[in-house]
């Protein structure tokens, strides 16, 4: 088995360039991918290698970016588009809803919406506004698209590449303030189905479910609560839309303890749909109401105080408290 | 003339003009074909408004007034070009091959498309103003890429042409000097939005300021339209990049069945433009010139008149989809929610198709 | 008191008009908003009335009639902007989300986003593809704004102008399908607060949350199951953001039971809001799951099998039974 | 000259040059006040690059470069016009009345504004490239129907020149001849974007496409940035309707603090525009023909230094904010969640300032 080491932004590069070695139509297009390979180096060294017509640097235009992916994938090619940041993928809003989610419907199959939308998304860099969004929930709400979520490098490696295979348009969400830190890659075998979600720590009493950045997050808070001798089981979701039901109903209904975890605000969200369906699936189950821990409804605040908007371990741990402290 | 700029070759009373930079190569069968397009397209589109009149399709979108414009666009289209085109588009559709009953599948409401749009050639009708114009671009960068010898053909209206969809495709267009002719259809009206709100000048000026030719067309005259859109697709093809082609025109009926535009327009201005009907002024040709014969003219009108008749039959016979076709192609590959979805509808006693 | 019968279109105007003779600051703006009057007619006569300087025809293009009504309001003014169908918004919908949502709180609430975005949504009506979504769930995750609805003519002609007199952005969604259905206005004084949800019929076995077009769907519901010894309460949420959790608790201390109807598809959904919500804070009233009656997770059909996509009333029943069929 | 379509009135040598449309109108006085802008918003823009190198700020947009395409536009402005700004408007911020230190709170993160946009009539900095466009044109229409003769003056870059916000407030500006400035500050880059991704040809030349007077100006004389921008706002308040103004010029530096030009160009480029530097053009101005001496040149750069050492103790003595306060000003009415968050983040013992 080979392995590497590497971190979750050297292993989106590499399998990148694991798809586009393999499949001559699979392209690359965003602001600044080329030359400087993104602003996080995500694409870096790409354009050297495939040349301008497959890494193409595009005008400042989201919408533009989205679009042309479409038509090149009805000319059969396979799009993956860089999002710079989360809080300029709203100018591209109107594509990915109206004409990306929907066109192999209104085609009657014919067409193949053959792209990725990736988005490096949440907050934890101290950016400034508009650099730390978390807009998930748009596009799980979105009948027609698939949203999935990438948490270690090994992950991201295999996920984009699964991703790019897929043939239904997938929203490819990584979180930046994961971008740098290591993990092993195996090279040789995906470690799970894309819409899988994984336990990525087991326990007994409490589920907790997290994606992206918050899956760290998770793991720190059950550490800390082990000290306390409570046990907290871990899933990383992975895939937003569709949820891995099965894999979370199942821990709850060992556990009968439900906390979620996210950046993005409750309202509406990746969460609540977490807690309304696992509330239908589990309900015999469940011995306290699924709780979440998310920003706050508020737009992200100045950055200097972004981890008292951002889930923290402190926050996990007292909702941990909250569905512990429910008796029935 | 309508004005200096405009590129005719026939005017409305039906004589050819000169033109500094273009002139007619069609010969007179060709151009009685063109007529015979026109006259069938405009027979289907009444067919239509009276299908829907009498309750048969939940909406329909005239193109009455349009005929030389698209059918002039369509005939001028190789056969791998490929089309992107709005909701009012049924003369290219005709050119491109698409059969009459498919074009109103969308407006009998039993599909949200209609038609292959890879046999064709011509996209599923997009209905959201101007997201098509990005899609025809991304389509021209895939020939780019193919290295293939293609244009792309790709269409909205005076209206559409205020929104930022359209403008970013001027933009990527010239960027990636992409094989493709922007083909402005000019009708004066946005539903009941004047043309001046978008613009206090001609359209095809744009394209000058995004770095790319703009031409305007009298849309209303076929021969033009042919040669003007023609040069455009070849000059993309051969690597001389986008070209935006206004052709100036105008929608003698209403937006929609559902329209009134009684309430917006005064008749004198649609009494004007019908002195300049498209078709009218090539039949003058046709006898003129070409010394056609009533009798071929009665031929066509027969052969559209069947043709309309057949399209009643057709939609006639077209059922309410089953509902649980709803399912079908909204993802390609297996996802727990279609799965559930369809469950619940089948335990609800719901499938089966028309009631 | 002065009470009148109209329909929902002519109340929505009416409520227009009362707004635009008491604040000379209002405005309208929207695509064929003058002379035609709307393609729903909801204008009509306000252009003759008010002059084409406070209801402007806009030009095609909808990021700019909220872009351009953002810039207003900063001036003064008050735009009411009409998006001609619920389908057409998403091309706003950047400025939507990074500039009406946010703008308050970027300036340190200098500038007062007052606007107020008109929405005709749902379908039901027979239309073709894009005239037909519900995109409010999309609205009421985004923080800074709100959204609301309306499901009769009184509510309407109050709604409109307490949306129109409130400081924040307001999303309102109007039910196209119920545009000409009459109900008494009264004309007199408003009948409940903007924020507050209202029961619309009173019940104790099963509580119903419909909003906009569903609110009748369960009030038939309703009529069905009394005749099955059934009692549903049904409650119109009237708000969607915020929620009005206090008046649907109430009503689920009482009945142990909830349904939600909405035309949306269920994922990440103000449905899933409501249910998640209130299982946190009734957890131990349930006596069965919070269910949701939702379109489907497909794009919306072509609408003559669209009545198989909308929640019916036979859909509604289902959903009572299996929360009746729960024991605990 | 850059090329023959340039308004410019300095040499890069500091000359004097005639323009057949333009002629400056400033006393040696005020040259020598804008010189002192220039110099101010230079030292203080080095001065927060250096900041950012220290840790104190989490990133810094520089300026340097652009200081005469800043300070020509900013002191053509009349109190009572309005300004719509990016990230990078530095210079007009200074000259609208802007305190430095509220220009450093977005890049210190401790606010997501800084400023009162009301009180300065200059806008919180748009970071979404072009939005600003569109809320600068409804402003404008505002302003219209106030019946007050004021001017709107709305900035952007030639990497936003492609998006469709800006190219939307083209159409509307047209359409409602809205007393409106477009300030198009092209310096050649989008982060790595060269301008050629964006346009083919000048960029100035859109507005035409749009049928309003487009301009290219020297950017990096602030002289002739002055003239064109005052002559354009002028217009705009006396119902002359929209102007485009590009203003040809170069950013020196980087992108932000967090890029990294070598990657994408080559030294030599940067070479080239070091010698049309806006900066030391005026100064070889004033010194030849004002005879202004050497030591006011002192006294400037001691003012200078004295304003960025102030800029220095206010941004560290910027604590950060109460957690509390992101709760404030998300809504103007009460709202259920932002009691509830409140309560929560109390409950958790969040609270108080620096630490
Ligand atoms: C984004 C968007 N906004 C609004 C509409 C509603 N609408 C449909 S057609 C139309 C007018 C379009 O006018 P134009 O582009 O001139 O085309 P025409 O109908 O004249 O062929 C409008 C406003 C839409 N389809 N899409
Ligand atoms: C909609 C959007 N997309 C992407 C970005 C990220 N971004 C920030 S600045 C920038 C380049 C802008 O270039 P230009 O408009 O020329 O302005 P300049 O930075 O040169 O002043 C980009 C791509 C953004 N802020 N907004
Ligand atoms: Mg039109
Ligand atoms: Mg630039």
């Amino acid at each position: 088995m080979a392995t590497q080491t590497m971190t979750m932004a050297k292993a989106l590069n590499e399998g990148l360039r694991a798809a586009m070695e393999k499949n001559k139509k699979v392209l690359i297009m965003g602001e600044d991918v080329g030359k400087l390979g993104g602003v996080f180096r995500i694409t870096d060294g790409l354009q050297k290698d495939f040349g301008e017509d497959r890494v193409i640097d595009a005008p400042l235009a989201e919408s533009a970016i989205v679009g042309t992916a479409v038509g090149l994938a009805i000319r059969g090619y396979r799009t993956v588009c860089e999002i710079q940041f989360d809080g300029f993928v709203y100018p591209a809003f109107d594509q990915i809803v109206s004409q990306v989610a929907k066109l192999r419907k209104r085609s009657d199959g014919v067409y193949t919406m053959g792209l990725v939308i990736r988005i490096p998304f949440q907050g934890g860099i101290g950016a400034i506004e508009h650099h730390s969004e978390s807009p998930e929930a748009y596009f799980a709400h979105t009948a027609g698209l698939r949203v999935v979520s990438c948490s270690t490098p090994n992950d991201a490696y295999w996920m984009i590449q699964q991703s790019i295979e897929h043939d239904d348009p997938i929203i490819f969400c990584e979180p930046k303030s994961r971008y740098w830190e290591k993990g092993e890659v195996n090279l040789d075998q995906p470690p799970n189905g894309l819409f899988d979600a994984v336990v990525r720590r087991e326990g007994t009493d409490v589920t907790v479910v997290g994606y992206g950045s918050t899956v760290k997050t998770a793991l720190r808070a059950a550490d800390t609560a082990a000290q306390e001798g409570l046990s907290l089981e871990v899933i990383d979701a992975r895939s937003l839309a569709p949820l891995d039901l099965e894999t979370m109903a199942a821990s709850l209904t060992k556990t009968g303890r439900l906390v979620v975890v996210q950046e993005a605000p409750h309202t509406a969200s990746v969460g609540s749909e977490i807690v309304a369906a696992l509330s239908e699936r589990c309900f015999y189950s469940l011995r306290a109401p699924g709780v979440r821990v998310s920003g706050y409804h508020v737009p992200y605040p100045p950055t200097r105080i972004e981890e008292d908007y951002r889930p923290s371990v402190d926050r996990v741990l007292d909702a941990v408290d909250r569905v512990m402290g429910f008796d029935s | 003339m309508i004005d200096e700029e405009l590129v005719q070759l026939l005017t409305p009373e039906g004589e050819r003009v000169s033109h500094p930079e273009y002139a007619s190569t069609l010969s007179g069968e060709e151009i009685l074909s063109f007529y015979r397009d026109m006259v069938i397209i405009r027979r289907l589109c009444n067919e239509s408004t009276s299908l829907q009149r009498q309750g048969q399709l939940a909406l329909w979108a005239p193109v009455q007034g349009q005929e030389a414009a698209q059918i002039g666009a369509g005939r001028a289209l190789a056969p791998m070009d490929f089309t992107f085109p709005t909701y009012r588009e049924h003369g290219i559709a005709w050119c491109r091959g698409v059969p009459p009953e498919d074009m109103l599948r969308l407006f009998r409401a039993v599909s949200n498309g209609g038609w292959d749009p890879q046999k064709y050639r011509h996209s599923v009708p997009t209905i959201v103003l101007g997201n098509q114009a990005l899609h025809a671009v991304g389509y021209a960068m895939g020939v780019q890429r193919d290295g293939a010898e293609e244009a792309v053909l790709t269409f909205f209206g005076d209206g559409a042409s205020s929104q930022g969809d359209v403008l970013e495709s001027f933009v990527w267009a010239a960027s990636f000097n992409a094989p493709i002719v922007f083909f402005c259809q000019n009708n004066q009206w946005g539903i009941s939005t004047p043309m001046s709100t978008q613009s206090k000048i001609p359209l095809y000026h744009r394209a000058h300021g995004f770095g790319f030719p703009g031409v305007r067309v009298d849309g209303n005259d076929v021969l033009a339209v042919y040669e003007v859109t023609k040069r455009a697709l070849e000059s993309a093809r051969e690597g001389g990049g986008p070209t935006l082609i206004e052709a100036y025109t105008y929608r003698l009926g209403a937006h929609t069945t559902s329209d009134d535009p009684t309430r917006y327009r005064i008749d004198a201005e649609v009494e004007v433009w019908k002195h300049r009907d498209p078709i009218e002024r090539v039949k003058s040709l046709l006898v003129r010139e070409f010394k056609i014969k009533t009798s071929v003219f009665d031929d066509l009108a027969a052969e559209a008149e069947a043709l309309a008749l057949k399209l009643r039959d057709d939609v006639l016979a077209m059922d309410r989809p089953d509902p649980r076709s709803m399912f079908e192609h909204a993802y390609a590959a297996p996802h727990p929610l279609i799965d559930e979805g369809l469950r619940d509808m089948v335990e609800l006693g719901v499938g089966g198709g028309a009631h």
